[in-house]
């Protein structure tokens, strides 16, 4: 600055005014927030796999059947069409249509994370554990169990978030809004499925 | 004086879009996820591979990123923060790779061995 | 105040200097091939630093003294040019300095990195457990025999983990406690860990390098002036990181013989 | 203006009537400040008397500190620190005093309270987020705590905790057992709440501004948090799956940081596969925002005081924005220069090190605005702004020093010595922690009510300058000897010369640690019987100054948000109210404008 007073002050102060630059509301902002700051835990994660992986003399590739996980996969996508139908509901006001598709996203959530456990317990069967596997380089099993159980964590928290948001929708204690974010982290889950299934799973293929 | 411009407050993404749209969607999705399990039997080695999938994964997650999560239809200079903060610290992660290399051939100015041996 | 405060700045930065400039306390004299670059570096890098240091804090106290005693109806005045000049300056002075800097530096960090020994050079191994450095040198047959770390054991001395019974190469390596070099030859220094971090650093020979358990890392140096020095660890290892250190003695080729011949008569 | 239904959408509460509610489990983003500069009072305590039995072992190796045994029966036998119990309480002094002080104090506390207040919210849109993240904050720091308490005490492997020491358990000496455990937990949690605060901290500033307060009108402070919980935003979410990585590494067999063949205690360990070089990558992708994390918010801080005890506005409020943007956006492209001689690729080294010495072109330019501000202006000396001033000329000594650090070349001399435990006390241990104390000085009569005792306060200051260059100007000359850093004693030869200078730095860090009592009186005394402040006693601007009270109202604002007209600095210009005009103030003037 020279001396004060280069321009004379628009005194109708509603000319600058405290609007969001981004127009996002807060909630909606917060979760934005988070699944960016979540992002980079899951790269940080997945980082570390393909660091070690890529470091290791061998690496095994036990998973000889994909039909699990196609049905995972297939479920988790699924449950993300659902939501967005349910939040697409809940905007055009339709409450039951909006509460009865996030319990169908929440179904879709369960069954994916028993199918989730039910593959652990065969693999923990096959002698796989955090430290040791009969197929060798022990870090298989620790990053696999690390990776998809942190995903696993998040896809049973996002189930109860479903059902505690779907239910207090219902009740009429919170609105589409609130329904809106629980469905971008959902989408979010989603999203980091699409990035474990090809590392995790699909590299590790049999052949 | 009045209040703050309550319309520019509301959010850009207002969910209106027909469901055909989200279903095209939902179905480019399952398609490209489809394609991950194809490239997981094609016999390239595994840089190759590796490369292929975290194509199709960006490929699908951008897809949901844009559309199932509404992105697009936010303000420009949302979606641009979003994806270029996310990006910058996303790709600032990857410095370590070299050390990964390293771990199997050694440090490269080390040439001989120094007779470690594994049992 | 403000003036006292001003002074005290001044006098502080200038005190600071002082040892500097005397070189009260300063780097080891370097007695290595590769470390005049580096010295250079350090000195040009002292001089432009020192300078943008001195400049800054007097120029801090001046506008303190100057600017603290304004008289009631005094009106504020603006920075000749205003925050340009200040983000010019900073990008001008300062960018080409680092810049500069940086280039020279990455130069001779080139120069020490990203060469290959010669051929001649002579390999040393050296380990580092916790808390004591060991030493190899291949003996006779120029060959190391391979380690076994399930034999590794402080308690039967065999540090190296050597099985002398059935590797022929091992049988006449030398395992020293201390690292001995000969004058103006080239060392290649073959680096690993037995258990945690640990570093390799000698101030006199401008080397420092980390040892990274499960990498193996090698560097190579030539000493220039006979003595003994010490090599000490630098990265934190546990309880006995303090006290973890070696001496390194730099000999004339003909004593550096007949040193080596002596350790492996006690072998 | 307008009222408060305006923002009704968004945490609207009621006054808390309950004493918890009021005052331990509150949502008011006042008490929740106050609540974490309490916590990091009650840390930077600890922390400083562990650096003084840290200091008195280092002087003075072979003296018994009397009563020490009752802290830890097996860490001081006979009152004689062992060498583990000096590398327990060194990695708890850096820990506490990183974590839970530089990070908690002048971002979560100041920003907490002031950051709403400075934008005219009533309060933060996650007021039970912001509760939360206090108290996770608090339970992590007691599980840290805790672990002097538990089995054979704290770990000792440094605040940065390199593997595998870090990993592999007792077999590798005493501290790393438990303890380390307990760190990573501690930390890992330590994330999660800074994660909390980081999302309030955002939503706020974007969503929570008060009519016609546009981005540029907010004050440098606001920016600096802002700035600051968007870097923390992604450090601490990488911080937090290394942690727990490393706990699995601990306590259930895994080797994600531990390599094959290591022959431990002359066990060879069941580890494989592992890299020690994927920890501290990790470590420091954290690590070196971390560090920024710690200074910018002290920036914005004395920034905003400098201005008002300048009375005049700074040279450009932009550039001193985009400077810290653009410090935000380098500090996470650097973290390697910590790895120069660590075993990492050195071609990284060079990909390193140019990131880190552009890093000085922000940092030189937020010091040359200062300096220019400071021209032709009005300057007036008080407690606060005389530690704002300090912390310029300890940011200049520190960042100098950095400089060196930053070029491979010259680390190879310089790592991990002194030189660097000087750098990093310069800026971390004074400069920021001058954020905090001008911080204190500056708003403690918005916080409480009453003015803080000048001249106590300047005899505060003149001991803590003197006396911190006193401790820290000379480890740069011990480090430039060679003096390493993470020893207990100094037995190498060519270390001995240097103890004279040690035991210097020891008289010098109790002198000036003695003289932190006078600023802990002055802080209780004036809390309970300092004079009652009036609402705007520096004659300040921004909105802060404009609530109705000292402290301000449950509702900040008495019940009105405020309407702001101006940009946050008009000083030096024909007020009603005398050389300013209040951001809130409907007055037409003529605005002080900066250039670039
Ligand atoms: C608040 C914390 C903080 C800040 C702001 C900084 C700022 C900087 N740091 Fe520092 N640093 C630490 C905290 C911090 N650091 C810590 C805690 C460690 C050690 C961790 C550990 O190992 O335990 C460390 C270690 C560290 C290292 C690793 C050393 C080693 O282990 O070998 C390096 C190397 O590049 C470095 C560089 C820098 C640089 C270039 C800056 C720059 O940002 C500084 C820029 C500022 C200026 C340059 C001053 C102002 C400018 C002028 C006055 C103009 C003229 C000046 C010149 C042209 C030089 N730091
Ligand atoms: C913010 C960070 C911080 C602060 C303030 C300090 C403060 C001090 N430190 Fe610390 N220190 C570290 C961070 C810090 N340190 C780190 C990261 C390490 C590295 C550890 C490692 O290697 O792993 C370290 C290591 C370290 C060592 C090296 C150990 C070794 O390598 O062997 C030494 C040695 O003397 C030391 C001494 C001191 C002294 C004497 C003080 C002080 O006593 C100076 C005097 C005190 C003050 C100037 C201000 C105190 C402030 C207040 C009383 C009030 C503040 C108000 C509120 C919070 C509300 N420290
Ligand atoms: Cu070995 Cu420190
Ligand atoms: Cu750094």
């Amino acid at each position: 600055m020279s001396q004060p007073g280069l321009t004379l002050e628009a005194h109708v102060a509603g000319l600058i005014t405290g609007i969001p630059p981004f127009s996002v509301p807060a909630k909606k902002m917060a979760i934005w927030l988070f699944i960016i700051a979540d992002a980079a835990t899951f790269a940080a994660c997945l980082v570390a796999y393909g660091f070690l992986r890529n470091g290791s003399a061998s690496w095994p590739r036990p998973f000889h059947s994909i039909t699990n996980v196609v049905l995972m996969t297939f479920i988790l996508l699924t449950s993300s069409l659902t939501m967005l139908l349910g939040v697409r509901a809940a905007k055009a006001g339709d409450k039951s249509a909006a509460f009865r598709w996030t319990m169908i996203t929440a179904a879709g959530g369960v069954i994916f994370a028993l199918l989730h456990i039910r593959e652990w317990l065969a693999l923990i069967g096959e002698g796989m554990t955090l430290f040791h596997n009969p197929w060798g380089t022990e870090l298989f099993g620790a990053s696999f169990f690390s990776i998809t159980g942190l995903h696993l964590l998040h896809v049973t928290g996002g189930v109860v978030a479903l059902l505690a948001v779907g239910i207090r929708y219902k009740s009429g204690r919170y609105n589409a809004d609130d329904l809106e974010v629980t469905g971008l982290y959902w989408h979010f889950v989603d999203l980091v499925w699409m990035f474990v299934v090809p590392f995790v799973y699909l590299l590790n293929l049999a052949h | 004086m009045d209040t703050p411009d309550v319309k520019a407050n509301e959010p850009a993404a207002r969910y209106t879009d027909p469901i055909g749209k989200y279903i095209v969607i939902y179905l480019c999705i399952l398609v490209l996820a489809a394609l991950q399990f194809v490239i997981a039997y094609t016999h390239v080695d595994t840089t190759a591979m590796f490369a292929r999938m975290l194509f199709v994964a960006l490929a699908e997650a951008g897809l949901a990123l844009m559309f199932f999560m509404h992105l697009w239809a936010e303000k420009r200079g949302f979606l641009l923060f979003v994806v270029v903060f996310t990006g910058f610290v996303l790709l600032a992660m990857q410095y370590g790779w070299t050390d990964s290399n390293r771990m199997e051939v050694g440090a490269p100015y080390s040439q001989p061995k120094t007779g470690v041996v594994t049992q | 105040m403000a003036k006292l405060f001003a002074v005290t700045i001044i006098v502080i930065a200038i005190l600071s200097a002082i040892p500097i400039l005397r070189h009260t306390w300063w780097t080891a004299p370097d007695v290595s091939m590769h470390g005049l670059p580096i010295d250079e570096q350090m000195s040009e890098t002292m001089a432009e630093a020192g300078i943008s240091f001195l400049a800054s804090q007097i120029l801090l106290a001046i506008f303190i003294w100057k600017f603290s005693h304004s008289k009631p109806g005094e009106k504020i005045r603006t920075f000749p040019g205003g925050a340009m000049t200040m983000v010019l300056g900073a990008f001008l002075l300062v960018g080409t300095e680092v810049l500069a800097l940086g280039a020279f530096g990455a130069k001779a960090w080139a120069t020490i990195y990203f060469t290959a020994p010669t051929p001649n050079a002579m390999p040393i191994q050296v380990q580092s457990g916790q808390f004591a450095f060991y030493f190899r040198y291949p003996g006779p047959d120029g060959k190391f025999g391979p380690i076994h770390p399930d034999l590794i054991s402080e308690a039967n001395q065999n540090f190296f983990g050597l099985d002398t019974d059935h590797d022929p190469d091992s049988k006449d390596d030398i395992v020293t406690a201390e690292m001995a070099i000969p004058l103006n030859r080239e060392i290649h220094l073959l680096m690993h860990s037995k258990d945690v971090g640990h570093s390799f650093f000698v101030p006199e020979l401008r080397v420092h390098q980390d040892f990274v358990p499960g990498l193996d890392l090698s560097i190579h140096f030539t000493a220039t002036k006979t003595g003994k020095y010490e090599i000490v660890c630098t990265q934190l290892c546990g309880l006995g990181h303090y006290n973890m250190k070696a001496y390194l003695s730099v000999l004339s080729q003909e004593d550096f013989d007949n040193w080596l011949k002596q350790q492996a008569a006690q072998q | 203006m307008h009222d408060m239904s305006a923002h009704a959408h968004v945490a609207h509460h009621a006054p808390p009537t309950s004493f918890i509610r009021k005052h331990i489990f509150s949502l008011d983003h006042k008490v929740i400040g106050k609540q974490y500069y309490g916590l990091a009072l009650v840390a930077v305590l600890v922390g400083m008397f562990l650096s003084w039995l840290m200091r008195i072992h280092l002087g003075w190796t072979n003296f018994p500190i009397p009563g020490l045994h009752l802290l830890s029966s097996n860490g001081a036998p006979g009152n004689l620190m062992t060498p583990e119990y000096y590398l327990q309480l060194m990695t708890m002094h850096a820990t506490i005093m990183v974590f839970f002080v530089l990070t908690t104090a002048p971002f979560a506390a100041f920003g907490n309270y002031f950051l709403p207040i400075q934008v005219g919210a009533e309060d933060m849109p996650f007021p039970r987020f912001n509760m939360m993240s206090f108290w996770v904050t608090c339970a992590a720091f007691l599980v840290l705590i805790s672990s002097f308490f538990v089995g054979e005490g704290p770990t000792l492997g440094g605040w940065t905790q390199y593997t595998p020491l870090s990993a592999v358990g007792s077999v590798a000496g005493p501290g790393e057992g438990s303890g380390v455990v307990l760190w990573a937990i501690s930390i890992g949690l330590f994330c999660i709440g800074q994660l909390l605060g980081a999302l309030n901290f955002i939503t706020t500033t974007l969503d929570m501004r008060t009519k016609g307060m546009s981005l540029w009108r907010l004050p440098i402070s606001t920016w600096g948090w802002f700035i600051t919980s968007i870097m923390g935003l992604t450090a601490f979410a990488v911080l937090m799956p290394a942690c727990i990585l490393l706990i699995l590494d601990h306590v259930a067999g895994t080797s994600f940081f531990v390599p094959s063949n290591l022959v431990i205690s002359d066990q060879l360990q069941p580890h494989s596969g592992g890299s020690t070089l994927l920890w501290q990558h990790l470590f420091w992708f954290f690590g070196h925002p971390e560090v920024y994390i710690a200074i910018v918010p002290g920036m914005g801080i004395v920034s905003h005081i400098l201005v008002t005890n300048m009375r005049r506005p700074m040279l450009s409020h932009r550039t001193l924005v985009y400077s810290f943007g653009a410090l935000a956006v380098l500090s996470y492209m650097v973290y390697g220069h910590h790895m120069f001689v660590s075993g990492m690729n050195p071609v990284s080294s060079i990909a390193f090190s140019f990131p880190t010495l552009i890093i000085t072109i922000p940092s030189t330019i937020v010091v040359l605005i200062w300096l220019g501000s400071l021209y032709g202006s009005k300057l007036r000396i008080n407690s606060a702004s005389l530690f704002a001033l300090g912390f310029i000329s300890m940011f200049i000594s520190g960042g100098v020093s950095g400089f060196f650090l930053a070029q491979p070349s010259i680390d190879i001399m310089l790592h991990a010595t002194y030189f660097v435990v000087g750098h990093f006390h310069m800026v971390m241990g004074v400069a920021a922690m001058f954020g905090i104390f001008a911080g204190t000085y500056f708003w403690f009569p918005k916080m409480f009510g009453r003015m803080m005792n000048e001249k106590l306060g300047k005899i505060h200051f003149w001991l803590t300058f003197v006396g911190t260059y006193c401790i820290f100007m000379p480890f740069h000359y011990l480090g430039l000897a060679g003096n390493v850093r993470r020893y207990q004693a100094f037995p190498a030869d060519y270390m001995q010369p240097l103890v004279p200078v040690h035991k210097f730095i020891t008289v010098a860090a109790l002198l000036t640690g003695a003289s932190q009592l006078i600023f802990l009186y002055n802080l209780i005394h004036s809390r309970f019987w300092g004079e009652p402040a009036p609402d705007n006693p520096w004659q300040a601007t921004s909105l802060e100054w404009s609530t109705p009270s000292s402290p301000p109202p449950f509702d900040n604002f008495g019940g009105k948000l405020p309407e702001v007209f101006h940009d946050p600095y008009q000083y030096g210009v024909e007020g009603s109210s005398g050389d300013y005009v209040m951001q809130t103030s409907p007055e037409r003037i003529q605005t002080v404008r900066d250039e670039a």
